[in-house]
């Protein structure tokens, strides 16, 4: 099976999906925002919870910091673009670098519980310290950066602003998901499902097994930090609200609900929960409870997620046709 | 090679290892035999670090490795298989030996490179020589319970050790699976000029490959040298086989 | 000659690995039987069988006609199977008489054996009733494990390894509180490594190898024949 | 800073903490014994409180009214625990902790929006019982009676809790379920029976300070997840499944609340999240829990 014969299935996505502000109506484009930056913010999540292992429960914090480091030295600190979206992936990983110091030194639950704890804090302060983060007004209108250079592109003249930072978020995302599916088909990416499978042996095979889940800890706070810088400029403004708890429930749904076995499965997930988000509150108010109704069906039916069960059908049909 | 001083380990007020010494010479096949619950996985827990011992010391070669992290005393030549399989179940075989070789050669911090080509060759070698040749794409999970085992040997294997600490390596084995293993053992041995210590309940076994033999009872040694020595050990026959109890009645 | 407990060709496994290969043995009401064999040859996995922790892949448990195989733990010892685990397993935080009270309300099947009744037969427990038994010794522990038991009332007792780790004066003192307790009637079944231990109460052995049956018969033959005993079980 | 004026804050503090002790208390039974976190312990709380109010608008607002309506609260979610558990629950003791947590989870969002569904959003109150409605000076201050009662209802129940746990026949034999769950069942007892009351007897606990919080707090959407990690601190504090550490934890929640206030204006949530990440790096298995 080589590379050449295979269909550039990811490509395809990628270059429909940047046909959408010509195609689509501005509600398009704003759906295909979101899910993209939920895309990456649940690839970041997958790598702990899929590729490591790890169950955080507090996923949000990291995305919460990149977003309000973005938008605090855009908005306070006039800061460009160029410099304040790497400040927020550093951000987030120096974050994930001290609170994944104490996190990876528990296990299962109490792993999960420190985590949550950890996320409470970032809320916390975000919704107390009024002079940098605005506490409870959060902080709105957080500029666009510059992006005439866009214009100069064929085609790209006249599109809105937010059309050019859909583009521009979808190539950031773009290359986002290359690094990770890269660092996840790596050497490292190989030592991190060894602990997930086996910790014990993998200490016995020579894995400094806290070392590499640190490391695992601080690119998914990274990723998660670029995808919040994304998302509060996307949506014009960075609030407390971003920061709660059950922000981090709902993109381990999105994970498993693509399946985290997958690295294409989160995507999936973010896509799938995003779309149906939009269409459900369309008509009625109770979102929260059909969300809570595809996770029943999810668990008790569907455990592998989507991807998973398609991927199962898959081998069982390619398996009766070869026999 | 392998020195252990004195090593004493308690597990709330149970002396699980009392103030065991042994040596292993290099190149030696030892055996460390005993009742069940006589101390000999936690001995084995003990050298490779995965416990802390209470008091006493293991040197390698001389160097002091007491209480180091296990991923570090794996590094330093000391390879491992534990009592239960332990292998990483979800992964390939491919993957999980390119694992550990990975790790061997410090490939593990290597965030761009992709793994798929890495140690191709050494991996269907390993292969070919624990006797899974062409298995690479099965799921480790999915094989036989006897391939787990060779499975496990060659993770050890792969970080080319120099002295191999095998818990059980037959346990739960057939007797034809047992009979295959023990050939492989001390092929192997041979090959790779390895040193052994290993512990079985098998005694045809032991008393098959093993050069030198220690027994634990109760945590302590009670008997330590050649083969035939011990079996003819008066403590060790009535320990093992009780006939002080059966003569007593 | 019916039997009280009969199993029949069961094969067990834990996931993927196979431990036994088509077990059958059979006890009748009163006798003392004995699994004998190195660790790891499926003792243990056999009585966890019988006792429904483990669910055999194959074969049949049958209790006085009736067809547990499957059952749950509890249901079994309620029909008067009582379960001896080899690591002792006491409750550790509750005290001796605490560990007592959980056995007869757990297994719900009043009889002779009251706490009384469990102290006359192990006096030190009497002692120690108020300790907690997490601070017993291994023999203290041994002894609680099987007076816990005892107090569900069962009709036959599944042993396994008693004597494994324990001093061999304390080992002698189990050896008569087990021989009393069969003396009295109870139907045991033992699994042991120790042949002296085994040999000394068993009426019949069944020798197991590698999860299958090696040899069975009376427990006189192996006591009064040495060579098949080394040959059976010999360093 | 007048005497007077601390002992208020000490004494509020103290009200927040027997609260807290009262759901937290249900919360740490079940990890203690089942290894589940429930996060739908604080949508049971909700619930609860929701049902007093219902059953207060049918009978008369009397004081026997609101305790006829607190105990059938309590009676009502404990019975939708035996439901939860056993349709639901059973099917995911074997599975992966986070299953187990994501399933909680679900329960969270549809019993949210189920009882928005019901009560609507607004916010609805219940009277203090008419004996409990008045209050007492005590050192310069004026303390409602209602909330003397709480402080006095949490080490009551506390109390009894422990005795339950440690002096009666069920207690001993949910102790042991905690310490060797097979054991217990190879030596006769249905465990599975043990998990249903324990799970719903914690529901219960949730359901009853659900009624309780009514007279000193409004009923509104969104109080189930406000206090549920609350909840947490406290349990995570004390130490997961040590009955008395969940007490001690709620105290030092309470008062590390009510002082932080005056320590650091605005910031005394982010002193009790900070309290719990410094015990969590010190001793991560809380004040009174055991190492992992």
């Amino acid at each position: 099976m080589t590379a050449s014969r295979r269909v550039p299935w990811t490509l395809i996505v990628f270059v429909v999906l940047a046909t959408v502000p010509w195609v689509g109506s501005r509600y398009d484009t704003f759906l295909a925002a979101q899910i993209v930056i939920d895309a990456l913010f649940a690839v970041s999540l997958n790598l702990l919870l899929g590729t490591t292992g790890l169950v955080s429960f507090g996923h949000v914090a990291y995305f919460g910091v990149g977003a309000y480091v973005c938008g605090i030295l855009m908005k306070t600190y006039g800061v460009p673009f160029v410099l304040a979206f790497p400040a927020a992936g550093l951000g987030a990983a120096l974050f994930a670098l001290i609170s994944g110091y104490f996190c990876v030194r528990l296990i299962k639950l109490y792993f999960a519980m420190l985590t949550l704890a950890f996320s409470q804090i970032v809320w916390a302060i975000a919704y107390k310290w009024n002079d940098v983060t605005g506490g409870d007004q959060g902080l709105p209108e957080i500029p666009y950066p510059n992006l005439d250079w866009i214009n100069a592109l064929p085609g790209c003249g006249d599109l809105r602003i937010s059309d050019k930072f859909y583009l521009l978020t979808l190539a950031l995302v773009a290359i986002s998901l290359a690094v990770l599916h890269r660092i996840v088909r790596s050497p490292f990416g190989r030592m991190l499902t060894t602990i997930r499978d086996n910790p014990e042996r993998a200490a016995f095979i020579g894995v400094n097994v806290r070392a590499y889940q640190l490391a695992a800890f601080v690119v998914a706070g990274a990723f998660a930090g670029a995808a919040g810088a994304l998302y509060g400029i996307f949506s014009r403004g960075v609030f407390a609200d971003y920061v709660f708890w059950s922000k981090s429930a709902e993109v381990i749904i999105m994970a498993i609900l693509g399946g985290m076995d997958f690295f294409w499965g989160p995507p999936v997930g973010a896509l799938v929960i995003v779309w149906l988000n939009q269409k459900i509150t369309a008509y009625t108010e109770y979102w929260p409870f059909v969300l809570g109704a595809i996770l029943l069906v999810l668990l008790f039916a569907l455990p592998g997620g989507i991807v998973g069960g398609v991927h199962a059908l898959w081998t069982r049909l390619r398996g009766r046709g070869r026999a | 090679m392998l020195e252990i001083a004195k090593l004493s380990k308690s597990f709330a007020g149970f002396r699980a290892v009392s103030e065991v010494s042994l040596t292993v010479a290099t190149r030696q096949i030892a055996a460390v035999i005993g009742p069940n619950g006589a101390g000999k996985s936690t001995l084995f827990n003990l050298i490779s670090g995965h416990l802390q011992p209470d008091a006493g010391t293991v040197r390698l070669d001389g160097r002091d490795i007491t209480g180091v992290a296990p991923h570090r005393i794996c590094r330093m030549g000391v390879g491992r298989s534990f009592q239960r399989t332990n292998i990483f179940p979800k992964l390939t075989v491919f993957e999980n030996l390119q694992a550990a070789f990975l790790v061997h050669h410090g490939q593990g911090l290597n965030f761009w490179g992709r793994s798929e080509p890495f140690y191709r060759e050494e991996v269907a070698a390993l292969l070919a020589s624990i006797g899974l040749r062409g298995q690479e794409r099965t799921l480790a999970g999915t094989l036989s319970y006897g391939n787990q085992k060779q499975l496990e040997l060659g993770l050890a294997l792969a970080s080319d050790p120099r002295i191999l600490l095998l818990d059980e390596p037959t346990a739960g084995m057939s007797a034809t699976e047992t009979d295959e293993t023990i050939h492989l053992l001390e092929r192997i041995a041979g090959e790779r000029e390895l040193t052994l210590l290993f512990t079985e309940h098998d005694m045809e076994v032991v008393f098959s490959i093993a050069q030198k033999i220690t027994v634990l009872h109760q945590g302590r040694v009670i008997a330590d040298g050649a083969p035939d020595a011990v079996r003819d050990d008066a403590e060790v026959r009535r320990v093992y086989l009780g006939h002080g109890l059966v003569r007593g009645e | 000659m019916t039997a009280l407990l009969d199993v029949q060709n069961i094969h067990s496994a834990y996931g993927l690995s196979r431990v036994l290969f088509g077990i059958s043995l059979d006890i009748a009401a009163g006798e003392c039987v004995c699994l004998l064999g190195r660790n790891g040859v499926g003792k243990t996995t056999t009585i966890r069988s019988v006792m429904g922790l483990l669910r055999p892949t194959s074969g049949r448990v049958v209790w006085k006609g009736a067809d547990i195989t499957g059952w749950a733990p509890h249901r079994v010892a309620r029909a008067g199977i009582g379960f001896v685990p080899e690591d002792r397993r006491i409750f550790p935080e509750l005290t001796v008489a605490e560990n007592l009270a959980v056995g007869a309300r757990a297994a719900h099947r009043p009889g002779r054996w009251t706490s009384e009744a469990v102290f006359g037969l192990f006096p030190v427990l009497q002692q120690l009733r108020d300790r907690r038994a997490g601070f017993l010794s291994g023999g203290e522990q041994q002894m609680l494990t099987i007076a816990r038991t005892l107090m569900g009332n069962p009709e036959l007792l599944l042993l396994d390894e008693p004597s494994e780790g324990l001093a061999p004066l304390v080992v002698e003192a189990l050896l008569t509180q087990i021989g009393e307790l069969k003396r009295q009637g109870l139907t045991i079944l033992l699994a042991e490594q120790g042949v002296g231990f085994s040999l000394a109460l068993a009426d019949r052995v069944y020798v197991l190898e590698k999860g299958e049956m090696r040899h069975t018969g009376p427990a006189a033959e192996l006591r009064d024949d040495p060579e098949l005993r080394e040959r059976l079980l010999a360093l | 800073m007048a005497p007077s004026f601390l002992f208020s804050q000490f004494m509020g503090g103290l009200t927040t903490a027997m609260f807290l002790f009262l759901i937290a208390s249900g919360l740490s039974l079940v990890f203690g014994v089942m290894r589940v976190i429930n996060f739908a312990h604080g949508s049971f709380y909700m619930l609860g409180a929701y049902l007093a109010w219902q059953v207060m608008r049918w009978v008369h607002p009397s004081s026997g009214g609101f305790w006829l309506a607190a105990l059938t609260a309590a009676l009502g979610v404990g019975l939708l625990g035996v439901v939860i558990e056993r349709l639901f629950f059973r099917s995911l003791y074997g599975r992966e902790e986070l299953y187990q947590l994501l399933f909680t989870y679900a329960l969270v969002l549809i019993l949210g929006d189920a009882a928005k569904y019901i009560w609507g959003v607004d916010q609805l109150s219940v009277s203090a019982p008419p004996v409990l409605a008045g209050s007492v000076r005590m050192f310069g201050t004026q303390q409602p009676l209602y909330s003397l009662f709480i402080i006095v209802l949490g080490p009551l129940i506390a109390f009894f809790g422990w005795l339950g746990l440690n002096r009666t026949g069920v207690g001993r034999m949910v102790r042991a379920a905690q310490m060797d769950r097979e054991m217990l069942d190879a030596l006769g007892a249905n465990v599975r029976t043990i998990y249903t009351g324990m799970f719903a007897f914690s529901a219960f606990l949730a359901g009853l300070s659900g009624a309780l919080v009514t007279p000193i707090e409004s009923i509104v959407p969104g109080m189930d997840v406000l206090i549920i990690v609350q909840a947490f601190i406290v349990v995570v504090i004390g130490g997961m499944g040590s009955f008395w550490g969940t007490f001690w934890g709620s105290v030092i929640y309470g008062q590390v609340l009510s002082f932080g206030i005056l320590i650091l204006p605005g910031f005394s949530l982010f002193s009790v999240f900070a309290l719990m990440a410094v015990i969590l790096i010190v001793r991560p298995w809380g004040l009174f829990g055991r190492p992992l």
